[in-house]
């Protein structure tokens, strides 16, 4: 065992470096560090700049333009990625459908789509939630029905994040109710310009539009769309939800949060001292820096196992749980920390302004951020799903 | 001892929970909070003339209550409905400042519902610290930078406070003047605030003002009047807390998930279970903070103290779990939820927060 | 509402003190401050020190010698009695045994057993609990056939809390398999000094002999020891886990654990100063501190409501479950304290002895208390039981 | 950066984990704690033969390791049999402050196990601060009292830290002696402990001793063998938490209540799974320690206050949630977890504790 970067992991972080000194806009990561929400310019603006570099898709095949980067370059990307406040790239497309069609999809399906991503020509979006059924995926009623050669696609998503963005939207759909509720559901790309798509916005409790209602209405989706085999929706889904799971702890996010928690701890004043000298403020981040630093750990362990980079099946669920419970903290201590400035809010704070902030701290999003990421405990599997997962795995029961 | 609300406050009770749940809809409150002002001047005239303001002052004063007990009744219900007009700042905190000072005139105006006050005394630096005041006055003329001024461009009179002797973070030395709406050299940067209402930046720049109660003691108006609306924070926050585990049971039972009611799986039930002993705990906390609101000041303060320690986290266990055991819904801004939990966290930032009173407490605790 | 004491109360509290400071024992409370355990005759001394006073069974009617004390009294006179250190009156006669009697007894069975309890002729103890049968208390295997005039009871009973001193045990017993498990179960008084029953010691974790396995072989009961009707016994049991709950909070407990941490906090050093000036330590005290008054507030008001003084059923459960947690944290925090002297152990620290303590804080069985007290949120309706049960209630599911 | 173990150590740790398993089982163990010595001579030779101690120790010191990791994977493994045997303090801690104070021939006699040894530094005020010495010496002379030193009836010769200079509490003016078995002026009162072994209450008066390594300097000794007795004690208290946790799994599955395995109710699946999530946790802040105890002081000091402060909270959920998912068999002397439950509790008491440890982190990470 060794701790300790190696000199070809040192150079490598300093190549890392040089790139986001050069290339990385400062107003761009100065909106990231405030959290003041990037418009879509900003985050294509930012894909086109990693593509350019050949580090947009770090986990695909190289044939497709991957980095093969091992696990430790990875996290060496990524922990730079956060310190220099680089906005994270959008996941839909690079990390989520882009394994499946590597995996799953035809050759045809792989040379279309995957160089549209690369070139921004697409806007990805997932179509996987629907209303009522939350964590119980495999009770969808989206339906779509082979008619020629194209499906009739009816029915419902929600959640859909970024979906006013997106061009794209990959689906599950049930294509058969006579089977078992697993059996009959397909994975389809849908065109979102195709007459009976409709995108309603819901307003999250921050007030941030960031989620949507998708509804289709007879929409004419070609079969040449489907993924893999008809019917076979549900293992394509399981296979990105327990495999493509990289940067799931978020260790670097965390530790920008920290860091941020601490600069403004160390000029908000109490009792006449800076906040970080209280000893019970000093006690919370404390602690969370400690777990912190043990999860960063664990998090290289789980990842450095895995040939591919990304977490397996139960361990995610522990990187999952624990991750989030960690972002949450800082999020709280971060309210905290800016006392009574916390209470100030106008939704242009978190979706990009140029009025100046009331407060001395420049850090008015912080009880909307804290709001805002009540979320990563319950989107993307919950909580309580993840460790149902890790108990049944573990104790095989 | 004795546990029973008396006639009266039972009464009262009764009275606002059936106004503000026949009135004050989720649809009324979002319209309210998306308009220009953030309040209704007709619900605060109707919720004046049902008493709410009257029964904070006693019968010296010119109300019917006025007493611990009398805040906390009023403030749970508010906080129930999550009601977002200014009633603890515009009326209980700075009436309890005119009325100690003794102008009976304003308050007997503050109770008719026909004066709206704010208090500008938190300054940029002094974060939960009641002592620390900076912004200055030399005769009347007041100089200085006041910070998040709750319902500031409401107000037709601003309580500004201001050292007129001693050092930064004294007692001694600091005084209430009354600045009227519209006075010169006064500017504010107002916005909206998360948990719903307004506030301000406020600047005094040679502002005149007049002399509250006497020169250089305002600090115990100050504090009488800040212990007094710590108790109506506590009973407010605890009122949305009640809401929030209602809506909580309601959806755990209502909502079903592989086949039965998510409320039946162990592991939420047994969350469950511990959001509801923590509400026992809450409403314990209150009923201590405004049983000794007029106690001695060490009796007085310990239970303050250890209320809103309690609230801080009482409140962040259940509307955080309120949320989590809602999943997506709960994050909508549309479902009532949104504005109870925000009402609830947000609470944890006025008069101190969890480890502010903490420090407080250990301070008594020790003497 | 009033929280402070009327005069009438406050009259009463000093009936109380002025009883304690003539009639307890000073070397008695000192073993009770200290935790060094009871014999049988310090435990029999007290229960006759009551009894002469006429304050041995406050909860009883008062034909059998029950005070008749309201459910604040009841609260002064737990309060006092801890603050004291008298020891507590063993409850398995007194307050379990009892309740049944008068409830569901005979009026000779009344008439026979209550004065035999409160002169101390029996020493009672509880045969609920069956090997792997744990808070699943209906599936007991126990069996009482009957023959003739007498019951033949066959089986075994554990967790038998000082069934070492008892004569007289009630049990839960099979009088019918053939039906629902709940159903065929009778309540039946059973002499321990009849040939056939076995008391074998358990040894707890801390070293201690509290708790026994106690084994039936063809031991024969007469018939006029079955209480109520045959096959009603699950009824008794639970109107008894149900009804009978004084001071089931522990509030008394908490108030002297807390003033011992305090004790030792005050004169243990750390860092040169005393560790009640730690700030972290002091964080720990008082937040638990502040639990503790709410607790105690909620105890009261839940009690104040019930005409018989004890806490009704979710209200019990609540109490049971953060009445458990604030005594096991203090316990917590009192090994703490103490900082390397938590380490010696000798079973005679906990079992009486004259040796001095090798430690400067007179606490040497504290972190023995503190394992000693996990069986707090164990025995007696697991935490887990009590919270399926306010879940269910509450939510009515 | 790489987390692999090196073939060496991977096989040290097959070697004592096969050892511990056959012949450390729960009756041997139950029968040295009953022993009056509270420990076995056999044992001790045997592990030491294994290479247990000379794992301790660097090549050059006579070993074959030395390294964190080396003391990682020892205590380990040590730590999930709950060996009660003191290699920590006895081989460790004062083998570690021979080795660095030169005293070769001493660390031979350890490593081949014939050599017992006590260090007596903490004193029954000083609690867990290591600067506090109030003992003394006036040339070779000793006096003083000497609070819970583990192995003192046992070791054949124990280390005593005196002060020759200075005021108590300072650094400089250390002095750590060796004192010899049956040395005159030496009186114990020796105790069992808690988690197995002995101790003892040392008193000095006029005893002789000889000086190890220089005058005054003692505390870096002191301070450099803690860093890796710390060390040593959690990786010793995160193999009692593998104990614990594996346990505890095979109990929630093999035990049934109203019909199923315990384990299948989804409140205690998922306190289960948080407690697996910690045990990750806590396998990465000793893996830190561990990795870091070569690094400076900083650096390691950071990451063993880290490790030592999560070990504490870890330990405590996973010592307390293992007992109550077990019920009333957990509370039994005789059932395994007893002794493992309480050897994980007694380690927060040792090196320091949690809040110890976070005070020190805390201003580590601010400097």
């Amino acid at each position: 065992m060794d701790l300790n970067y190696t000199d070809e992991e040192l150079a490598f972080r300093d190549e890392v470096r040089a790139f986001f000194d050069e290339k990385l806009d400062k107003d761009l990561a100065n909106k990231v560090r405030l959290g003041t929400g990037l418009s879509k310019d900003d985050m294509e603006g930012w894909h086109a700049t990693l593509n350019a570099q050949g580090w947009l898709v770090p986990n695909w095949p190289a044939e497709f333009g991957g980095t093969e980067w091992n696990a430790v370059q990875r996290h060496i990307f990524d922990e730079e990625s956060a310190r220099y406040h680089a906005p994270r790239t959008v996941p839909f497309g690079f990390s989520m459908l882009a394994p499946v069609l590597h995996k799953f999809g035809s050759r045809e399906q792989n040379d279309y789509w995957l160089p549209r991503m690369l070139d921004g020509t697409d806007w990805w979006c997932q179509g996987y939630s629907e209303p009522g059924a939350g964590s119980d995926l495999a009770s969808l009623k989206t339906k779509a029905v082979r008619e020629g050669d194209h499906y009739i696609v009816n029915g419902q998503k929600t959640w859909t994040t970024l979906g006013q963005h997106a061009n794209m939207i990959f689906c599950l759909v049930r294509t058969d109710s006579t089977v078992k509720q697993q059996e009959g559901i397909s994975f389809l790309l849908i065109d979102m310009d195709t007459p009976g798509v409709e995108v309603r916005p819901i307003i999250l409790l921050d007030g941030t539009h960031e989620v949507n209602e998708v509804w289709f209405t007879d929409v004419k989706v070609p079969v040449e769309n489907l993924v893999g085999e008809e019917n076979k929706g549900w293992t394509y889904a399981k296979y990105l939800l327990t495999h493509e799971r990289t940067n799931i702890a978020g260790v670097g996010y965390s530790q920008a949060g920290i860091a941020t928690v601490k600069r403004i701890a160390k000029s908000e004043m109490s009792g006449g001292k800076p906040l970080m000298q209280n000893p019970h403020f000093a006690a919370r981040v404390a602690q969370v820096e400690i777990d912190l630093m043990a999860m960063a750990t664990t998090n290289l362990r789980i990842i450095s196992r895995a040939a591919d980079g990304a977490a397996p099946g139960i361990e995610a669920s522990m990187l999952k749980v624990k991750g989030t419970i960690i972002r949450q903290e800082i999020n709280d201590l971060a309210r905290r920390a800016v006392g009574v400035y916390a209470m100030p809010f106008a939704s242009e704070m978190v979706e990009g302004s140029n009025e100046p902030l009331p407060d001395p701290h420049d850090a008015g999003p912080l009880a909307a951020h804290y709001f805002n990421n009540r979320k990563l405990s319950i989107f993307g599997g919950s909580n309580e799903i993840q460790r149902g997962i890790i108990a049944k795995v573990s104790m095989g029961g | 001892m004795n546990f029973e609300l008396t006639e009266e406050r039972q009464m009262l009770q009764d009275t606002l929970r059936r106004f503000l749940s026949d009135r004050y809809t989720t649809e009324t409150r979002n319209k309210i909070l998306d308009s220009e002002s953030g309040m209704s001047a007709e619900i605060w005239e109707q919720l004046a003339e049902l008493g709410v303001i009257g029964a904070l002052f006693t019968e010296d004063q010119g109300g019917f209550g006025g007493m611990g007990f009398d805040i906390a009744v009023v403030f749970e219900e508010l906080g129930r409905a999550g009601v977002v007009e200014p009633f603890l700042d515009g009326a209980l905190l700075c009436g309890r400042i005119l009325a100690e000072a003794g102008d009976t005139d304003r308050v007997e105006e503050i109770i008719g519902g026909g004066l709206q006050l704010a208090l500008a005394h938190g300054e940029p630096t002094s974060r939960y610290d009641l002592n620390r005041v900076q912004t200055t006055a030399k005769g009347n003329v007041i100089n200085g930078r006041k910070a998040v001024v709750m319902n500031a461009e409401a107000a037709d009179v601003m309580i500004v406070s201001s050292r007129t002797s001693g050092e930064v973070g004294e007692k001694d030395g600091i005084t209430l003047f009354a600045v009227e709406k519209g006075a010169k050299g006064v500017t504010m940067q107002g916005y909206p605030l998360m948990s719903g209402g307004r506030a301000a930046e406020v600047t005094l720049d040679d502002v005149e003002g007049t002399v509250i109660g006497e020169e250089g003691k305002g600090y115990a108006l100050l504090e009488s009047a800040n212990a007094a609306a710590t108790v109506a924070q506590c009973a407010e926050t605890l009122g949305a807390m009640h809401t929030a585990a209602n809506l909580t049971k309601e959806y755990l039972m209502t909502r079903k998930q592989f086949g039965r009611p998510i409320g039946t799986f162990q592991a939420l039930a047994h969350r469950m279970s511990d959001l509801l002993i923590e509400m026992e705990q809450a409403t314990s906390a209150v009923t201590r903070a405004a049983g000794y609101l007029e106690a001695d000041a060490k009796m007085r303060d310990m239970n303050i103290h250890a209320a809103k320690n309690l609230m801080g986290r009482a409140g962040r266990l259940v509307s955080e779990e309120a949320i989590q055991m809602h999943g997506g819904i709960a994050m909508t801004q549309e479902y009532e939820l949104a504005h109870i939990a925000k009402r609830i966290t947000m609470s944890d930032h006025r008069f101190g927060d969890t480890d502010h009173h903490l420090e407080k407490f250990i301070a008594l605790s020790a003497a």
